[in-house]
């Protein structure tokens, strides 16, 4: 994972870089949006004392102090809807949920009130609130700590949903969701947390409404997001010691998603896979299978194919948890499969 | 006399009186008003009517500024109105109507005013508390010197929602009225049967948050302990609890066959109508005369047909702006994505 | 919608029959449950002294006693997952949640813990849980009443999903479901609970298995479960009116998908319209419409179409909660263009 | 001696005093070799240690009977040795193989025992709670005379699953033993900056359940208040809260910089080591001798390295069964639907 990640990073800049972890991007990124409006907190369980649970947060409370990076008991529900709460009364907070398993237990919140406030309201009430949340597998977490919910959430109208994959666009995409005036949720796959990158010192907001190709190629379209990209760009480059040439795609945002990018690569290549750690049935995969088809159904050669995580609540043993999650070698078996092998 | 719970007395002038009962008219004029609309089709969804209730808007919303913000429920006409949305604009919004008070799109449930820092008819039970610790913490992080209110039922106190914020409350020490209408029933369900601890205070002291129980048909007695409650938590000392006991002389809903409940028990709760109470009190008291109530009556009764007349003749928001703000700034097109 | 029902029921059987509502079909279904099996109890709020908060339940209370139709106070996490312990413990729970849109409390439970813990625990411990509620708009309840979210719980695994759209299947499914080892969810669209049919007074368990063709064709397959089923009837008939016979399949199931009876459709017809009352994006209709894809790619002879819930927080206002919904002419209009008019 | 929370004089013999210290060193042996396993990166995932926290499962478990049952959170180890669940299958758990009391698939958090009636290790905070609701209810409805105790922390005490389960028990009046291991942090959260209110007593009062607070560091203790906690439930007289006051040694999981505590108030706390300090009673009270502590500290030690070895040598579950057990009848390709 890490030589094509930071020759992705690094190809992207001819700025000065600063070598940091995805880690030290996010924190990045939250400090820059603390530092630079005084409505923004950062709220969640052992965001301050603690340092965050994966130490993103670490030492944000010695710089801002407990009233802007504030711990909360264990109560989900009552810390999100408080965001939701304190943003309808001028604040812009951030409310971290450690793991995305965890945010069921605010998903009321997150549904009846963030999402849905402002229309119900006839356009009286906003809600400028960003919630970060850790997702994803591969760390042994076992079957409460690891799902991949993010297309789940994408849903749900009302919910502008992102997923940042690389160093820039975690520290970046924090700056965009503060300024859009509705509730973003901010999906970042923990397995990224200590991957190491170049990144550019100077720095600014990330476009959060447009994918962007990663690497280009017109025989297949690998559409992916977050933690998946690494792995799909592998496989594209192994594809590539084949003679296939890989267009890669990172959504980026999983809501609303950028059809246009997706269907201008198609134009051109006439073949896709999705790569989503997400399950497979009633994914965000099978969405943007569908609009694939309702959209550019004569334009494909062939049927889009999906590389998934099996359905399965996530197993602990190591084997059977990377069985149950997209690997290259499945991703390649699909591209050329597609590509008629 | 109506039952006191609290202690002290109360005094009142005239005015004040006379302000305090043309409130209560006007909000039980409004809801008579729309259980014939709904009988004659022309308002639809779930409707639940305060009736009964009025006493607590009356008596508690006065006593805010116009900074303050309230957090409600679905049960929520009463305090829409007692904040100051137009009857005008309640009523079109149960019709369905733009000039609704949230453009046709929230209907009973869903009362919104930004202007009057009314959060909305929230139509989950306990879902308004998360939202009003987090408007009390706004302003307490903004050094704001406002009140939340936050209106919910007994019901409601069953919920992980209310034992959450409370703790979250009284740990920040924000800013917070928790304004529990205690109706004794949560639809069907008797409060003794779904709460093992029924005292409200012996509840709370499991957040060190301080409480007060108190008659809820009792206009005066409500105002009274609003007041304590207000300067209380506006003086900067965190949350505080108060108990409003009453009784909700109508169905839960419009449809309800009132099976869990006996006709006795809502008769006699009727004796203590908080409308009647306090009109017999005040012209026993000789405050004030038969003609001055019935010119509120009549005023009530007028501003609530002027507020149908102005709802039927509101127009529908155009189907096209079906998918305005799902998203605050995109055009319907754009909505669609 | 009347007419078509109507029909349908009837001609389903030759027995004796009976005329009742779909909410008394539920509630036949839940008085058979009890009196057969001494380990089921219904739990839920005002399952008992209220009658139920649609009537489903009326007068269970007094046929089987508190304990066994158990009014629980307003705490949907705490008695979804006592429904779960239970059924860990011998019993087998019915569990009512009044209206999807409050399920959300639920929601740790029923993922985290209902469809988790067979799998985590390697197989030891099952769940025999069914939880039942109400689903669907068209009632003017706005925004925290009236969602469609059946298709959005079809992702999780582990759970199976319910949606039983004639009078017989609300009946007939609960006691199937019962017998399943798993944590099944039943959702009933609220807004059928009214409608009258004609139903065989001996009745059995329904298939819960397998989607049913409920009207024959030829031109194109309409798939559609729940509530939008009579819409379906209606739209085909109008489509017949004009020379085209539609293939109607209820898919009665939304996980596990009866995919068989999906793609033997499609290989007659070669064009299929999904009609879904859930929101469109991610929505189960994606789902069916990539299978379709991904395994009769070659046999469709057009874009499989949606017809969708607008992405919207459902509003108050009659018109435009119409406009939000399904209707027949949009199916029809739908069927109409895969046909390629 | 250790400072002693509750009452009554507790007596104990020779035979029972060996059996508590040998089950305190067996679940201390067994976690260090955790630790030791986790350095070396053989066992992965989340670990969360009970060191410090023995006499609890060791006091409390042995009390209960074989048809008695126990839900418990992602930090039992304790709970599941103690309840007789093999260090073997514990073992073999914690390395993910296939013979591991979840067939490896729960790994360190999620240790679960059908034949035991060990309803799991639990990793959402407060999620046990509602299960063990349930599993009571069970046992009230079949008339079984069982008790269902639920271990949880004082962080979880602020989960609205918290404030619902103990209305619900308290309104049915469960056979349900409400056991908070309260080591004074959530993680990094110390209880003072959690919770508004500290004191469980009152807090339990807020549901009409009776409760006692303990000390958890000393095992006679808790294994007396158990007792009296588990007569009362079995009795048929409902829930019951124990609070049991104890402290973890060791960070929250395997990763904690441990930024939030004194090394010193750590260091006071391991003065009353529940091990170190039972023993030193018992050899003061010349109940055992040295001789015997070790002999039980060297079987201890030697059922670990056996357990490792049998962990070590057991296969793992073939990649093929991945979808087993997604649902309960299917083979893995039907699973796949
Ligand atoms: C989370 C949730 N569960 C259930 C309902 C259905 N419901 C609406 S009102 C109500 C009773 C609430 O009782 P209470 O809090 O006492 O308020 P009241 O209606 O008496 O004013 C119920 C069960 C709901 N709206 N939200
Ligand atoms: C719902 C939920 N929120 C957050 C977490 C992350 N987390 C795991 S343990 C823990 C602290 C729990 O503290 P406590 O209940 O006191 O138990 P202890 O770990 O001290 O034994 C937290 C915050 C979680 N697992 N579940
Ligand atoms: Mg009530
Ligand atoms: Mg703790």
């Amino acid at each position: 994972m890490n030589s094509t990640h930071v020759a992705l990073a690094e190809a992207a800049t001819a700025q000065t870089t600063t070598r940091l972890t995805f880690r030290e991007a996010a924190r990045a990124g939250l400090r820059d949006a603390l530092a630079r409006d005084e409505r923004v907190f950062l709220m969640g369980e052992d965001v301050g004392h603690y340092g965050g649970c994966f130490a993103v947060s670490l030492g944000l409370l010695a710089e801002f102090g407990p009233e802007r990076v504030r711990d909360t008991p264990l109560s989900e529900s009552a810390f999100v809807g408080a965001g939701i709460g304190a943003a309808l009364a001028g604040m812009r907070p951030i409310v971290e949920i450690m793991t995305v398993n965890f945010s069921l237990l605010a998903l009321d919140q997150i549904l009846n009130n963030a999402a849905t406030i402002l229309h119900m309201s006839g356009g009286q009430f906003n809600v400028p609130l960003v919630i970060r949340m850790a997702t994803g597998g591969g760390r042994q977490l076992a079957a409460q700590h690891s799902h991949s919910l993010e297309g789940w959430y994408a849903h749900i109208p009302g919910l502008r949903v992102l997923t940042p994959a690389t160093h820039e666009d975690v520290r970046g995409m924090l700056w965009t969701a503060l300024e859009d005036p509705d509730p973003v949720l901010i999906f970042e796959n923990a397995a990224l947390y200590p991957v190491e990158a170049s990144v550019p010192v100077e720095w600014s907001p990330v476009d959060i409404d447009h994918a962007v190709v990663r690497r280009s190629g017109s025989d297949v379209t690998l559409i992916t997001y977050g933690g998946s990209l690494y792995k799909t760009l592998q496989a594209a480059d192994e594809l590539a010691a084949h003679g296939i040439q890989a267009d890669v795609i990172d959504l980026r945002t999983l809501r609303p998603l950028d059809d246009a990018t997706i269907f201008e690569s198609i134009a051109r290549t006439h073949r896709a896979v999705i790569i989503d750690e997400g399950w497979r049935s009633g994914g965000i995969s099978a969405e943007i299978g569908m609009r694939i088809m309702e959209n550019r159904f004569y334009d494909l050669d062939a049927p889009v194919e999906r590389v998934c995580s099996a359905e399965v609540p996530m197993p602990y043993a190591a084997h059977l948890e990377q069985a149950a999650l997209p690997q290259v070698a499945g991703i390649v078996a699909a591209a050329r499969r597609v590509i008629g092998g | 006399m109506t039952i006191q719970l609290s202690h002290e007395p109360v005094t009142v002038d005239r005015d004040h009186a006379l302000q305090l009962l043309g409130e209560m008219l006007r909000i039980r004029r409004f809801e008579e008003t729309c259980a014939e609309l709904y009988m004659a089709a022309r308002v639809r969804g779930f409707v639940h009517l305060c009736i009964g209730q009025e006493a607590i808007s009356a008596g508690l919303i006065p006593l805010l500024t116009p900074e303050d913000r309230i957090v409600s429920t679905y049960r929520e006409h009463g305090h829409a109105l007692a904040r100051g949305i137009s009857a005008n604009a309640c009523m079109a919004e149960m019709f369905g109507k733009v000039d609704g008070c949230s453009r046709g799109r929230g209907g009973s449930m869903h009362l919104f005013d930004a202007q009057k820092r009314f959060y909305g008819g929230n139509a989950i039970v306990g879902g308004g508390l998360p939202l009003a610790v987090g408007t009390a913490l706004a302003d307490k992080l903004q050094h704001e010197p406002n009140v939340t209110v936050c209106f919910f039922g007994d019901g409601a106190v069953a919920e992980g929602e209310f034992h959450e914020c409370m703790n979250l409350a009284a740990l920040w020490r924000l800013p917070l009225l928790f304004a529990c209408e205690n109706n004794l029933y949560a639809m069907g369900t008797a409060l003794e049967r779904a709460q093992a601890q029924t005292d409200r205070l012996v509840k709370a002291a499991g957040y060190h948050v301080p409480a007060e129980s108190v008659d809820g048909m009792d206009v005066l007695a409500v105002a009274s302990a609003a007041q304590r409650a207000i300067d209380f938590i506006r003086a900067g000392n965190g949350p505080y609890l108060l108990e409003l006991r009453t009784y909700r002389f109508r169905a839960h809903s419009m449809y309800d066959p009132e099976l869990y409940r006996d006709k006795q028990e809502v008769e006699q709760w009727k004796q203590r109508d908080p409308i009647d109470t306090f009109a017999a009190r005040l012209l026993q008291a000789g405050l004030v005369t038969d003609a001055e109530i019935e010119q509120l009556r009549q005023a009530a009764a007028d501003e609530m047909a002027a507020a149908v007349a102005f709802a039927e003749a509101s127009p529908l928001e155009p189907v096209e702006q079906l998918t305005r703000w799902v998203y605050s700034d995109a055009t319907p097109e754009e909505q669609e994505r």
